[in-house]
């Protein structure tokens, strides 16, 4: 059964997303990787080709659209075989904090940006002391007259360098709990104060960079902060649901991609003259990764669907992020098994999908806390 | 608890020595990023006397067993997954030179490769043909000598190497035989080219290429051990090699472990050293285990080998547990290490690589498991 | 999302079958445990009830209902931790080939002692020599004037011994191809020539017996072949996704119900003066187990969907098979490990969950025959 | 493989010799389903020597290693897994007799154990309490001796045990220590009473009972070992426990896989022997391959032991190794066997249920991987 069903303007967005995607980013994606970025234009020809930030209002420039317009970009994305335009993030993680909690004013000034690719963002909330464990955050705003000063450290912070715009999560210092000092802050990338580290080297994720971010008397505007003073961690909380679909959806949509790959080579393969495919263990394994994906995505979408209709999903939704995430490392593992001592040369496009894979069970929350999250709201 | 004897400890300690002098992680780093051989580090080991310590004292080797090999690659991939696997693999063409060349080979072309002076690949995959099947490079009768055709795949090391060691069929006038040949083969002879396959997952400071082979004549002293018997000669070859790949692999599981401890035991989240929470001390625990039980039958394997005792299906059962250890561990490693782990600074992402592209070489776990099945099952009436 | 959505009707099906089995069939799971045996009884009084082929149409004293009602019954009768009261079987894998290829004359005769249980149903495809293969079957039925003579022996054949009525697959020998040989005989257990084996022991289904039939020029009326001669592969193969569907919601009932006994249980039992669900290992193992149950029971619920819907959903259904079952074995292993040395006592109810689910992966095809009719739909 | 010593040797032929002797499947299934004792063959291995092989010669043992009687144990349960620990297990108890009692009791309770004429059983877990946890039991200092009180449960044997290994926490006038003492208990003492705990999943030959120690006066003599000592004599007790224990796993795991391959050589589906199927072959593969990792870590854990090397870590690594590999290879055994391996007919549905129940006993795998994880992470400061 169909668990989603597509408007016809959703429709005809996926085929102009595909045309787009084969047209201006599939051919680039190795040079792309090589380079360790993407050129800063194409973000802003995917915005005016309407494809950014799908879900903002149209009165900001967006398409007024729904989730679903998520689950099509990450999947048309995710055959270009790169991961540096990050468009999932910018649209469906970074973009909705300043969707859900900005003022009018602060959305009239940056949402048309965000949609037109003009703006590219990013969130910081990850410290080198606080990884899963955000209440350790260190990096401090204090009120300084009209302005707010920030000082710490962000880092593996997505977008860091070519970002224009960070949604940043930072401790008030004159509110003792810990939970309820987090406040979230837009910094513009022009900020004297506010450093961007250098690319960090990664094991995959090549054309996207990840970096470090410095705060060091870094004076904003008052009114950059984002929502309510102290309702930071409530902001992140209530965002965090939608990230994780996002995750989830990644590692569906890789694992797809990955094992179609995989099954087009054992098709077209011959191994002592007979294809790859007409092997018994190759083709049980083909349809035992298959039957996991098929498995994985019929959950994930009605995660979407119930996400759409704004159920709670939390433990679902963390179960499916860890799940499916998992789900992409162990199906490009197997797969490159399949594949034999090809497996081993980057010209294989699936070793570039099992380095980016690996990622996903680490970031938007490791995998283990998935599990800590989903206990706790289980009772445990 | 492995009971190894004092002079073997001694290896072990000499390899750590030397590791701990000689690799360097920063270095590691920048040859898996430019695709370098670490000629320095391999020369020096070769100067140590760590280039073929299981090769005959006469040829410039060490005259030991492979058990001793074996502990010398654990020692070094502990030290360094890519290191220590470029500088063990620089001979490993030689194998065959040694098991099943005759004296003049043996003299002519051994003393340069465990004096760190030439390197030599093993080149028996093709592209397209299965592990251990019937190579379709030909080698014809011509003259006194052959004329080889075809080509050779994922030859690790090639760009660099002094020889090859190649597998061909016999091909008669008549047409082919069931039975190959195994010859050496020299870069600069003519109707020899090669193609680099560019970057790989992992195993980059010895990239591979694929070796053509064009109407190349060879003449008598090329062939290397018995002519029709390169089929044999090639399943000894592996088990030999899946060994002392199953003893690299091993060192890169433990390695692997042991950055993940060290890190666990310095890494606060929640107030806490990492290290102490039940589910961190339960997946090294499943990490320590999948080690051990390879190393318990690496060790065996090895000893076994210098006992005469060794078969393929031990082999082939040594180096999938092995190496399904070193994938599993440096897995768990990198999600210990949370977003560090990631980051080619920490390591653990290029043993993992590493590993990856040490399962895949000479023998795929598939291949090994059909190995170890037709072993297990015997005829089937 | 709710995938399927019951009707009042179904919803007070469902409360009063809950009440039936908890009054008339959970108390007694342990005696007939140990007699190996339901009494003849409870199957009359289930049938009785209106429990037993709830799908038959009304004419023929059914409730006319659809395949949630064999969601329902298949999900009370797991948690009566017995297997011998095998509805299930009777209901919606036997009796749908008299409901579907029987002549009106042999429907009226039938298929209201099927509902009501006067009627116990068998299907005897399997052979000692002809498991998998079911191409090798060598039970033969020929027509000798006005009567067809059976002779051959089935084995594995659930309720074999209380049996009324068997649903026979023969050859028919006068037809060469072995495809187009076989046919389908409506046998009664009271015709000469046909006997029931002793009870099969077993690892598990201790409840159920399942035996060996002989036929030994056991005659029967010539009116007693079903459907058209030739047409049994055809008929086995029509009705065998409904079958498979069957094992796989099995699957994740049995897995549900373990998982929920052993949840409890960790929540409930002290070790070492501590609940065993506050210990980290033990809520990261019960996490993963009810991350994979939920997501199998998402895929099996659109299934059954598309199930009622007519959809042809060969692969997919052949995928939940062997991916519950396995899971249903794989949970119930997991679980025996978290309980500790109380797993190994079979008053554990845990115990005999797993020793029962056991068999899953083997029958209705065992799950490498799931993977060779996936491989083959998918044209490897 | 193993390099086994032709006394070794001589003793897996002795095992397997005696098994084709005296076990029997339909005997086995039989006992299995009554819950019986194998009496007869139990004494007739004890007239061999069979019992306590390990155990000192001066007591009526062999006078051998850890490793001897690992063979044997290994031997006899791929001969059948229920006899084999049944026969094994009945001296369980007497190994802390053997290793911490005084001469006296060895003098008294090893013979009758050795001999076969009487059973031993080890009564250490509690109901509610962990496997290395300080017991809930209690032994309070009464005049000369000690007065006994509290539960032991899952005690494989013990309704026809003659005595027991028990721990109990050494009680003060003045409350609880934090150590604990261990004794010897006999079933006719006043306050002892027994609670069968039924059917079992497997090890149905020895079936457990609850102990209920209430008031159980015990007089100086019943102490094994030293004063407060007992958490450490119990830790001791188990490293040598737990490499028995992977040791009749071995066996398990043999017996399934040499079962499935004989099926699999004999069966026909589609025409032809399903042991030519690829699946059948890898799944086959790694059953082999399982089966070789665990016996390659008992017996180097074994001979460890036997130099006085072994250690917990290592011993809990040989048991979670071993169990795995014999529930799986049963497992997939029983698949291998379709319908057939569902049915007590066919052994391998039994295998798996003691599989099963042995990994389950004396440390489930989740308190072996704790072992485990301890050891290799040491203390986090």
């Amino acid at each position: 059964m169909e668990i989603l069903t597509y408007t016809p303007e959703q429709e005809d967005f996926r085929s102009r997303l595909r045309a787009f995607c084969e047209a201006q980013i599939t051919p680039f994606a190795d040079r792309w990787e090589a380079d360790h970025e993407v050129p800063r234009d194409i973000w802003r020809r995917m915005g005016r080709a309407g494809f950014l930030c799908p879900c903002v209002e149209t009165r900001y420039g967006g398409l007024g659209g729904d989730f679903r317009h998520a689950l099509i970009v990450s999947q048309e994305l995710a055959a270009t075989g790169q991961t540096g335009l990050a468009a999932s993030l910018h649209s469906d993680v970074v973009v909705p904090y300043i969707d859900s909690f900005a003022s009018d004013a602060q959305k009239r000034r940056l949402l048309p940006g965000c949609v037109s690719g003009e703006i590219v963002t990013a969130v910081a909330m990850t410290e080198p002391g606080a990884g899963s464990d955000l209440a350790a955050m260190t990096t401090t705003a204090v009120v300084d007259g009209d302005a707010i000063v920030l000082n710490g450290t962000k880092t593996f912070i997505s977008n860091g360098v070519s970002c224009d715009l960070v949604v940043l999560a930072a401790r008030e210092p004159d509110v003792a709990d810990p939970h309820q000092a987090i406040s979230l802050f837009l910094v513009e990338a022009d900020r004297p104060g506010f450093k961007k580290g250098s690319r960090l080297d990664k094991m995959g994720w090549h054309s996207q960079d990840t970096a470090e971010l410095y705060f060091t008397d870094c004076r904003i505007p008052r009114e950059s902060r984002l929502g309510e003073k102290g309702a930071g961690f409530l902001m992140l909380m209530s965002k965090l649901q939608q990230e994780r679909l996002v995750c989830a959806i990644g590692g569906i949509v890789a694992a797809e991609r990955i094992l179609a790959w995989t099954t087009d080579h054992c098709r077209n393969t011959r191994v002592d003259g007979r294809p790859l495919a007409k092997g018994q263990t190759v083709q049980f394994a083909l349809v035992e990764m298959a039957a996991e994906i098929k498995i994985g995505r019929t959950f994930v979408e009605t995660l979407v669907a119930d996400h759409i209709a704004g159920t709670q999903i939390v433990v679902e939704t963390s179960m499916a992020k860890f799940w499916t995430t998992d789900l992409a490392n162990r199906t490009a593992n197997r797969c490159l098994e399949l594949i034999g001592p090809a497996g081993n040369l980057e010209r294989t496009p699936i070793v570039r999908a099992l380095r980016d894979a690996r990622i996903m069970a680490i970031f938007a929350g490791t995998n283990e806390i998935m599990k800590q999250i989903a206990a706790k709201f289980m009772g445990f | 608890m492995h009971d190894l004897t004092k002079s073997q400890k001694e290896i072990q300690k000499a390899a750590r020595d030397f590791a701990k002098g000689e690799f360097d992680k920063t270095l590691a780093q920048d040859l898996d990023r430019s695709q370098t051989f670490p000629q320095a580090i391999w020369q020096r080991a070769a100067e140590l006397g760590f280039i073929g310590i299981q090769f005959p004292e006469a040829f410039g080797g060490g005259g030991l067993g492979l058990m001793e090999a074996a502990l010398l690659a654990e020692t070094l991939c502990q030290a360094d997954s890519s290191l220590g696997t470029a500088v063990l693999d620089a001979a490993a063409g030689g194998v065959c030179l040694a098991r099943f060349g005759g004296q003049a080979q043996k003299e002519a072309r051994l003393p340069p490769l465990l004096e760190g002076r030439q390197r030599a690949a093993a080149a028996f995959q093709e592209a397209g043909a299965s592990l251990r099947a019937l190579p379709r490079t030909t080698a014809a009768v011509h003259g006194q000598g052959w004329r080889l055709d075809g080509a050779k795949a994922y030859v690790s090391g090639a760009l660099e190497a002094d020889f090859f060691l190649v597998l061909a069929r016999d091909a008669g006038e008549k047409g082919s035989a069931e039975t190959a040949s195994m010859f050496v083969v020299e870069p600069a002879m003519a109707g020899i080219s090669l193609e680099s396959e560019g970057r790989r997952l992992g195993g980059n400071l010895s990239p591979s290429a694929t070796l053509h082979l064009d109407g190349v004549r060879l003449g008598p002293e090329a062939l290397v051990g018995r002519p029709g018997r390169g089929l044999a000669q090639l399943e000894a070859f592996l088990v030999e090699q899946h060994i002392l790949q199953a003893a690299q692999a091993l060192g890169m599981a433990q390695g692997a472990l042991d950055r993940a401890v060290a890190y666990a035991k310095q890494r606060v989240q929640f107030s806490r050293k990492i290290a102490v929470f039940p589910v961190t001390r339960h997946k090294i625990a499943a990490m320590a285990l999948g080690l051990e039980e390879a190393r318990s039958l690496v060790y065996a394997a090895a000893r076994a080998f210098d006992r005469g005792k060794a078969d393929a299906r031990m082999a082939a059962a040594a180096k999938l547990s092995a190496t399904a250890a070193a994938i599993q561990a440096a897995d768990d490693a990198i999600q210990i290490h949370g977003g560090y782990g990631y980051m080619r600074e920490y390591d653990v992402e290029r043993f993992y690589r590493d590993a990856k592209a040490l399962s895949l070489a000479h023998g795929t776990p598939e291949d090994l498991r059909e190995i170890i099945g037709a072993a297990v099952i015997g005829r089937v009436k």
